[in-house]
């Protein structure tokens, strides 16, 4: 599954994009966690959950849209465009 | 076409002349342009770096265009969005809307701003010279966003 | 200066250029503009002609945009509105706002539109190369004028 | 006093500006009872005076808006500019 980061959670993974294998996680959340396990940088980028916003497949979606079968899973901050 | 996500800058009046052209039954053009401001709540600014998610972003803007056509009678609509590397004067956005009646020409263009603010994945980046800080999300737009109804921000 | 009554077409691109120049502290600025239909509600026209009221009209118009810069923080504004004969897809009325935010933008720019179309003295006159008629008065713009309160229409 | 005619109100007057003297009119609604009183012309012009907008020395008012040392008073439709 190819996970995105966006903005300041790109910048304290430390990569734009990545390979991850989801393993069991059925959720946006469930990634999290199984991300925060494997490296700081992840724990960094994740502290607060409040701030950050999934899309699944390019779709907004939030931490407990199931990602089964998804093939692009995007971590960013509220948007500040416009 | 409804929507670009694009680097280089726009022109207004061809975007007003495209969207009008041949149509005699536009009654009122709406356009909204958004300016990269040099005063900010935090200081002043040297640049912007706007980042977005290709791919998703138009897929945004796009979803964001077709609701707008279903709610008002629009006879046209524009979406340009900038992303890259900006200075203080530098337009970011524009939105046009072109309708038989000013109400529904306002009411979209207002629309499509407020959703493109809490819906379309963009992030700013001020830089002053040295230091350089994401821009946080304003509860204003999501409270703009929240008065047209429907599924939320 | 903020008003113009003429004959002459306007040039949107230029106005909006004009209004913003040097002002690095506009973050938002929304364009009105008003076009002859060809379709009425009493059928196709192939020309309309706009009388005024000579120095009454720039009175109107000046008082029309003091109010707006009254309610609303605006960097910018500007109201140039034709007269004399027009044809289907002619540009008759340019409403420009700018200021920090959008929200002031529209608002101001709706502001002056609906107070121009109820309190500024201009009469239309539609052909359709036979008869001419004058275009009644809509009570949707005394509607929508009143919703800003004060002195009503 | 010049009075000022637009629209329609000035194709069925059949002049868009007159000086007229205003005799003891006091307010707007005087000066058409004696303009009327006048010619037919006015008695068409005002037929349906629910139609009649009015303005004093180029500021909106209404027929009972008062002329006394007014020295333009003008007579017009609905206006439907915009």
């Amino acid at each position: 599954m190819q996970v995105l980061y966006f903005a300041w959670l790109r910048e304290r993974v430390g990569a734009a994009a990545e390979e991850v294998d989801p393993g069991d996680a059925a959720t946006a959340r469930d990634l999290v966690e199984r991300l925060i396990a494997r490296d700081d940088r992840y724990a960094a980028a994740f502290c607060d959950l409040a701030a950050v916003r999934v899309a699944v497949d390019q779709e907004m979606g939030d931490l407990d849209s199931p990602i089964d079968g998804a093939r692009e899973v995007a971590f960013f901050p509220p948007v500040t465009g416009g | 076409m409804h929507v670009s996500v694009q680097r280089e800058d726009f022109d207004i009046a061809a975007e007003i002349s495209t969207l009008t052209a041949g149509d005699r039954d536009i009654g009122a053009v709406v356009s909204f342009t958004g300016l990269v401001r040099e005063m900010t709540p935090k200081g002043p600014i040297s640049e912007m770096a706007l980042e977005h998610y290709p791919g998703m972003t138009e897929r945004a803007l796009e979803e964001i265009a077709a609701q707008a056509q279903q709610r008002w009678p629009l006879q046209g609509l524009r979406i340009i969005h900038r992303h890259g590397p900006l200075a203080p004067g530098d337009r970011i956005v524009l939105v046009l809307t072109a309708s038989r009646h000013r109400q529904a020409a306002f009411e979209a263009a207002e629309f499509l701003m407020d959703y493109l603010k809490t819906k379309a994945p963009f992030w700013k980046k001020e830089g002053d010279g040295g230091k350089a800080r994401w821009v946080d999300a304003r509860d204003s737009d999501d409270n703009a966003a929240r008065r047209w109804g429907g599924e939320g921000t």
